[in-house]
């Protein structure tokens, strides 16, 4: 069965503009996204999804599932990072280690949109508020992250070894990726709350370019995952493993929250992909800036490079046959 | 005069500079977008939309009694977050 | 009622993003939007701008208010840039005086955008012939400015001291903007003659498209004013009143226009915001070439600084209650 | 007759956003779209060319004119680069004859689009397999072009003078613009098998969105094309003879090859356009790369200063008269 | 050989480099989007859409003897319009 | 130390840069969209979108001994596509 969904999961454009991309470098192709234009697909697909995600959960409201929900969400990215931890330390210092679990602890925004490209296609309904957890698992990630440095490693080599703590909440509620999906979010809520008929005007531009963007930016997302991929190995097979198996572990966590949680099938999901995605934008702009001691071509590489693309092409359809397995869909 | 060039993370870009406005240098140009290769990483321009950002090329146009002043500065910067920095001889034109 | 209105206004996406991009600043998030992504948004805005104003002045025809309008917008262009350089030269030398002043008898196209969807917003009718006034009103008060510095100046310290009138005109007439603006707008027109079908199919693109994208620019106006905040506090408390009571001021005068004229109330409202707005585009950049004794932190700060935000919060509400005020809406 | 078909080609928003660009560049305005813009819109129009002519193709599946029609494009693109280089040997060195021939017996996609356009408004029908011609001609005439080099001139006076087959077969076949075309016709050809749910999603994009960006990335050309022209000067009165000529020449050798096919009016205008056209996007790029004798200045103002605009503006009309004497329109 | 470094506003770009072809330089290279802070004048990225543009950057290759005549055609560009122009010692690699 | 200036064609860039890493430069700088004009071409900014690419300005610091290896190696590059390499002093700060 996985096989079947893994093939209906291929075949989406998204997906197809991804492996364009993967190609293109493998081939040696010069096809190239020249910056700033990621950047503007990404500003655009963090504005988007916010503003949607706001509207959405203006509609559905604080009703049963949505608090909770997004509760374990938060929990789940407080959790995962010190397991990864654990894991990590076999290996690795525990600069590297704590950076790279904050990676695996946060989210990727990309990676939940497929899904939710996945879902749509599919025809499996889920809800907006999922959203917000989204967003809200993009900040304490990096909390737990810089709180392992400063518990693990308390004398620190290098000249400034204090953490100053109001720069580091500052980084992890305030980054750039962060404050503008919660701002989005935001604005979604309170304009579909006072100003319905403004949400219309908005949807052309949030709403139908939405899935286009989206194959446009995986394209540059197949490009840079696979220029990632060289420096994979000077990272090593640990590091390699711990990319593909630690997602899967991280998601049947999540399938289990989620079947706690009575989460339907389509939200189950979407719960189960924040899980197991690991952040590439928010975390390692925050760890290079506070803890630079750690190799930022471990933490790039592993999440973009493989646990991006695994997620993605094989991760979200495994992770659905996982939870129709452990979750009857709901008729 | 002497030119001192400053090759450093973006994201110190705001430090950098505070830290050349705090000695009172006359002046200084910036050129962003600037990637490369040190001892310690790789920067490529490809990653610049992940908000780690590319490296930053400032170039800084004074006298030599200043870059003492300048070194004690930012030495600290370079030395935690990488970078380097080197001076040659400039005359105004 | 006021204050209602002003609630409306700030509750519209524009504004929240606005307002998103300003606090961004306020809080030292590293949310950016990268060189040249806002000059993207900043030529598109012009181009659909121009577009749909030149098709909607071929449907309106040439009819009564059409002309004496544009005359009087023209003239209004002329006027206001005058009144302002006597106030001005009260605390400024000539070049200084004349560089802000010719700021303040242009306009600012975005305020123009955000002052039309806040009359979509309430449901007010307004004219497709007032982005004309908006395009003829771009250039005047650049000569104006230029003019003011020959008479006030004759003998300039600088070393190139004759006025150049030909690479005057040239800046004020083919400017980028004002010549985007106006070639859009002569399309647009020339389109909709000729051609009816391909305005449908430019629809999605002028049409659909450009309340997102008016959001997405605001965005980033609002962390570029917000950025040029402290340095307005160099600018002193004479430059900080002028540049919340003149666009005021400029507003009243407006509205006695408007009224002389007979617009109707969203005619009128469009009518004083092109007053009441002043130009951070075509005239900084004619007066860095142009007048390049006068200090550009003192023009950009004003304008883009406070006069923008505050029309786009407070002015545009206040100046749809005075409209209100003197011009009874015709039902 | 063909005077009325200019007119109602140049009275298209396409046509007079190119004049609008020419002209800025002529009156010495400072309208300049800043790099990587144009790119962007390049990008764009590669991928939504492509996959609109994927799931076209996907439609019109592979009965009779396809095939036969896509082969004599590919034959056409290896034939027109000898005459080519018959012609220009009479004046240039082997190196640039080779390149200059390479760059005519190539195509672009722009002018292919906006012949598109001009049918769209013209109410004739088209197919979309004419895509999959488009696509496929972009390539041979580069290896022809190189061969031409070899045969020419067996001695190098470069060092690396031996032909790298490797090399050369990479740049013609996998150059960044040619790779993202035919990728995206595939993608849209899969989709379109077996995501007829995702054609819809991917339409706002793709379709919708298509007509105004054509309209701004002309703007664009128009401004590089015109500044392209000074140079031309440069080159000689043979170059501007021939940038004129051997379109025309080649637009007839394409209506025969059209008449033969018995192709229906529409998609022998798109035929034509194929072989009258010149490449400024593959080829160029591609001799840099592996002529560096050539002079790039030759190749890229003929092709961009002056076929094009040729192309867009009279050629296209031009071309479909003849196709219209030619073909009779069966109704 | 020399090396000219010229920092100036970008709309200043094209009178540049045509003083510069008007005295015959070898080459030119030129850099945008340049930032930076004079004793004039802040630059900044940020404003680049407003059509007041960034600085440019632009480097000359030259031999000493050319240094004076550009030096006639370019000081009263740099004097109206504000920018810096520093030369260094340089030899083909 | 001595501070190296390549300025080249932009799609030369990773063949230039595989060089510089054969010979072991202890880092490099890259700079890309970059125009000029050399004795040969005119490269200008609206041609990017073609393909054809810009310049890159490459700045390498090393020590002396290194030029003569880093020479070796990118002389044919520079002679085939042109291009210029400019070596000045420079001190560490
Ligand atoms: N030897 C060098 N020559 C030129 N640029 C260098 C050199 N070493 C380092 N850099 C630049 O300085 C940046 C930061 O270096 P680092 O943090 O020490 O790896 C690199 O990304 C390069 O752009
Ligand atoms: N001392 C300096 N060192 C480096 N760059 C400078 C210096 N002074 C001025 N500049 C550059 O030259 C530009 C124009 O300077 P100005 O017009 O004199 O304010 C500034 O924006 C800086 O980029
Ligand atoms: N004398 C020079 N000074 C500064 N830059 C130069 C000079 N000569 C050439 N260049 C740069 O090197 C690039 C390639 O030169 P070329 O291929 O020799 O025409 C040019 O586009 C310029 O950017
Ligand atoms: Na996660
Ligand atoms: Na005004
Ligand atoms: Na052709």
């Amino acid at each position: 069965m996985e096989s079947g969904l893994i093939l209906q999961n291929v075949l989406t454009p998204p997906v197809l503009f991804f492996f364009l991309g993967t190609i293109a470098v493998f081939v040696r192709s010069d096809l190239e996204i020249p910056a700033p234009l990621p950047k503007l697909f990404s500003l655009y697909l963090l504005l988007a999804i916010g503003f949607r995600g706001g509207l959405e959960l203006q509609k559905s409201g604080w009703g049963y599932p949505v608090i909770p929900t997004v509760m374990c969400a938060i929990l789940m990215s407080l959790i995962i990072p010190l397991i990864c931890f654990g894991v990590l330390r076999i290996k690795f210092d525990v600069f590297n280690s704590a950076a790279i679990a904050a990676a695996y602890g946060s989210i990727s925004a990309v990676t939940f949109i497929t899904a939710e490209s996945f879902l749509e296609n599919q025809g499996i309904p889920f809800d907006g508020f999922m959203v917000a957890a989204l967003a809200l698992m993009e900040s304490p990630a990096i909390i737990v992250g810089l709180l392992l440095v400063k518990l693990g490693a308390p004398i620190r080599k290098k000249p400034s070894n204090r953490m100053r703590w109001k720069e580091i909440l500052h980084e992890a509620l305030l980054n750039g990726s962060a404050y503008l999906l919660v701002g989005s979010l935001l604005i979604g809520f309170i304009t579909a709350a006072n100003n319905p008929s403004a949400l219309e005007k908005m949807q052309p531009f949030t709403g139908k370019l939405f899935y286009g963007a989206e194959c446009f930016f995986l394209l540059d997302m197949g490009i840079v995952a696979a220029q990632r991929l060289p420096r994979l190995k000077q990272a090593g097979t640990f590091l390699i493993f711990f990319a593909i198996v630690m997602p899967i572990f991280n998601a049947l966590l999540g399938v289990l929250v989620a079947k706690a949680l009575a989460l339907e099938a389509g939200n189950a999901l979407l719960f189960v992909v924040l899980c197991a995605s690991a952040s590439y934008l928010a975390v390692p702009a925050a760890m290079r800036m506070t803890v630079p001691e750690a190799k930022s071509s471990y933490y790039i590489s592993t999440t973009l490079g493989l646990t991006f693309p695994f997620n993605i092409v094989i991760g979200i359809p495994l992770y659905m046959s996982l939870v129709n397995k452990m979750i009857p869909l709901t008729t | 005069m002497k030119r001192l060039d400053l090759i450093f993370g973006e994201r110190e870009l705001t430090a950098m500079l505070e830290s050349l406005e705090a000695v009172e240098v006359p002046g200084y140009t910036v050129m962003k977008h600037v990637t490369g290769r040190g001892p310690e990483r790789v920067v490529s321009e490809d990653m610049e939309f992940t908000g780690l950002g590319a490296n930053a090329h400032v170039i800084v146009f004074c006298e030599e009694i200043m870059l003492e002043k300048i070194k004690n500065k930012i030495e600290p910067l370079l030395n935690y977050y990488g970078g380097v920095a080197y001076v040659s001889e400039a005359t105004p034109l």
